[in-house]
């Protein structure tokens, strides 16, 4: 497999190969992001419980849902940049951390704002959200400490392995978020919370929530690749290769 | 002959360049207001989530922690400048150099408040902040933060010279900053009692005319010993 | 079809302000990333640019020079 | 006269770098100070343009004081100290542009032909910081051509540069001097072959 996949550490190698991967991911995947929120809010029947708030359900859980998958996908990017020193790799951490941040964000503000209606405030000190905010600012520490050194070099690299540093963590600061939060367990609220975000979901709402799913994912994807090429491209502007692809375009 | 230039052409030409030179370093300008965030979400992991708990200590703990995210970035003030020779070429400026610290501070307030401000309703949700002390918290954060920036830019101006970085301008200026703390505090708490603020506002309102109009002088002064 | 018309649609059985405002920085943050992205590459497009000018004028000095 | 030094004293720590120094700077003239490593030239120089009290004596613009005329002996002074004042994070256009704002010539165009001539060619659009120190220097110097202070005070202008740079500065500081201005460095090299007569200030090395 490496020898498969060595010519694609070559930048160009790969700046080709995701120009050519990115309309498979673009394109099903806002298709399906179409399908799956008219299916969502438009078709799906309303929660018994929750009416029809529990909607933003399908672009919360996505969004929660992927915050985690890229990091473990910048995890990977990072274990090969550090351990096979694949130039691609470490850029590959750069065009995921800030797509990752921004899913984080939006599942944080996303279940902000589904909490207001149903447990009265806007933010509660549970578990889950607590340790999704932590995510989030890990996040924001790889993107802070890749834009403190003047050296591009240098710098993805030392994101790589805090990168690294943050993968072993997060379950450790999982367990002991879980933990703080049981020990100070006085609101009711929390235990709805993770009451509430474990229904056993009707068919007809689970598929419009897989569908979302999965156009989140490519949709992100699709972002991953142009982000990746901006960096490949913003690395060898001096090539005579880059510059005739960006010179070429015209908008 | 050298034609005349307006106070109004140099502070543009000042303010100009200093943004500038804050856009090509963006990450300076973000990480202490997300240090900010960082250190208001481990009070709750350190005290503990009950809502009542956090919404009694939420005044004090945004603006200590408004403080010391405010000492983090404020060296950048002077201290490049002081270190490539602009400072220099801005005291050799035909213009009375107070302009052109009040130039610097503004840049800098800018810079650091108006994030901070926009942040602010974040901090108190975090916190449960009661929402009659929302407009209160912002109104001190407004009215403070021009303290800050210009009390601090007395401090840096005063050690900018000094190898010795972040513990001694701390150390320096936190005891200045206790009366904004203060009033700041005790505005947002007598709001989030239901009574009016604007007994302690208004005290706060004087502290800040007064600091950004007497500092400049005291930072020219302290920039003439330090640009020795 | 759950709702039967636009303004229940809108509406959405009174969670109308919840359900659309996380609907809308949903798409404005997946939205911002890619506009920053087609920015990133309209700067790099004008990096290049600059880059061709700047080998144009040092031709042009190294010709006058050897003239 | 244009400037006028009178009995400068300078102490920096326990030690006196100079001791009563006089310097009379008439229209048309240039001066090298001289001295060996810590003499005091640059503290001197500094004293000159204001940015150092002297512990002693006065300096006179125009026969007035210079601190109670700063802005108008400012305005027509041009200091290019140790440190060039240039911001790293900022381009040679973009640096000119600023000190070309505060001294009244706005610049209309980049000076691409000026920073070509400093051998800046190419460098024009690139932040200071990826420039080596000489470059960094001939950015510095290039303020020489875009103002009118009659006033120079320039420390080591010659330092990195090379021997077309020296050229150019050398018939810059012929051209102030044709139109009445004045010239104040300080410079290690002997200005031999400088097409105009140099008036000297030896200062020497004080133990005490």
């Amino acid at each position: 497999m490496w020898r498969w996949l060595h010519p694609y550490a070559k930048p160009e190698a790969t700046y080709r190969l995701n120009q050519k991967l990115l309309p498979w991911f673009a394109v099903p995947g806002i298709l399906l992001l179409v399908i799956g929120m008219v299916w969502a809010l438009l078709f799906a029947p309303a929660d018994y419980q929750q009416g029809e708030s529990y909607r933003i359900i399908f672009v919360h859980v996505p969004a929660a849902f992927w915050s985690m998958g890229f990091y473990m996908g910048m995890a990977i990017a990072a274990l090969s940049a550090v351990v096979w020193q694949i130039r691609t790799a470490e850029w590959a951490i750069l065009a995921i951390a800030p797509i990752g941040a921004v899913l984080t964000f939006i599942s944080l503000f996303t279940g902000a704002v589904w909490g207001k209606p149903m447990w009265g405030t806007w933010w509660e000190w549970d578990a889950r959200l607590t340790a999704q905010l932590i995510l989030f600012f890990l996040y924001l520490g790889v993107l802070a400490l890749y834009a403190a050194f003047e050296d591009e070099r240098t710098g993805a690299k030392a994101a790589g392995i805090l990168t690294l540093i943050g993968t072993v963590n997060i379950p450790i600061i999982h367990y002991s978020v879980y933990w703080w939060n049981t020990l100070h367990q006085q609101s009711t609220i929390s235990k709805a919370i993770t009451r509430l975000e474990k229904p056993s979901m009707a068919p007809e709402m689970l598929w419009p929530l897989v569908v979302c799913i999965f156009a989140f994912m490519l949709v992100a994807s699709a972002l991953v690749l142009l982000r990746l090429n901006n960096e490949i491209l913003k690395r060898e502007v001096r090539r005579p290769w880059a510059q005739a692809e960006l010179l070429e375009e015209k908008h | 002959m050298t034609p005349a230039v307006s106070i109004r052409t140099h502070m543009k030409a000042l303010i100009q360049r200093d943004l500038r030179v804050a856009m090509r370093q963006r990450s300076d300008l973000l990480n202490p207001i997300i240090f900010l965030l960082v250190v208001v979400t481990l009070f709750p992991l350190g005290v503990g989530p009950e809502m009542n708990m956090l919404a009694r200590i939420a005044p004090g703990v945004i603006w200590v922690s408004a403080l010391l995210s405010a000492l983090l970035g404020l060296e950048r003030l002077f201290r490049d400048d002081f270190r490539d020779g602009a400072l220099e070429q801005m005291l050799l400026m035909p213009l009375a150099v107070e302009w052109a610290v009040l130039a610097k501070i503004a840049v800098h307030w800018l810079l650091t408040a108006v994030p901070l401000l926009v942040l602010a309703p974040l901090l108190a949700l975090l916190l449960n902040l009661p929402g009659e002390a929302w407009g209160a918290l912002w109104l001190s954060l407004l009215l403070g933060t021009p303290v800050l920036s210009s009390i601090g830019a007395v401090g840096v101006a005063l050690t900018v010279s000094l190898n010795k970085g972040g513990a001694l301008l701390s150390l320096l200026l936190l005891p200045l900053l206790i009366p904004l703390l203060i009033f700041a505090t005790a505005a947002v708490e007598t709001a989030a009692n239901g009574l009016s603020p604007a007994g302690p506002l208004a005290l706060m309102g004087a502290i800040t005319v007064l600091a950004v109009v007497l500092s400049p002088y005291a930072v020219h002064a302290a920039l003439r010993v330090s640009v020795n | 079809m759950q709702f039967d018309s636009f303004s229940s649609f809108i509406a959405m059985g009174g969670y109308g302000m919840y359900v659309w405002s996380s609907m809308l920085v949903t798409f404005i943050g997946l939205g911002a990333l890619a506009i920053e992205a087609k920015w990133v590459r309209r700067t790099l497009k004008r990096e290049a640019q600059a880059q061709q000018a700047r080998a144009q004028r040092i031709q042009r000095a190294k010709r006058a020079s050897t003239q | 006269m244009l400037l006028e030094a009178n009995g400068v004293v300078s102490v920096r720590g326990e030690r006196t770098l100079f001791n009563g120094l006089n310097l009379a700077v008439e229209p048309g003239q240039l001066w090298q100070v001289q001295g060996p490593n810590g003499a005091g030239k640059s503290s001197f120089l500094r004293i000159l343009a204001g940015l150092l009290p002297a512990q002693a004596g006065q300096v006179h613009f125009r026969g007035q004081s210079i601190a109670d005329v700063s802005s108008q002996y400012h305005s027509e002074l041009l200091f290019i100290g140790h440190k060039a004042g240039i911001k790293p994070e900022l381009t040679a256009i973009e640096n000119l542009e600023f000190y070309a704002a505060i001294q009244g010539h706005p610049l209309t165009a980049p000076p691409y032909e000026l920073l070509e001539q400093l051998g800046l060619v190419g460098l024009e659009d690139i932040p200071a910081q990826r420039l080596s120190a000489g470059q960094q220097r001939r950015i510095a110097l290039a303020r020489l051509w875009l103002n009118s202070a009659s006033l120079w005070i320039l420390d080591e202008p010659f330092t990195s540069l090379d021997v077309s740079g020296i050229d150019l500065l050398h018939q810059r500081f012929q051209q102030h001097l044709a139109s009445g201005g004045a010239v104040i460095l300080t410079s290690h090299q002997a200005l031999n072959d400088l097409p105009v007569q140099v008036h000297t200030l030896a200062l020497e090395y004080q133990f005490e």
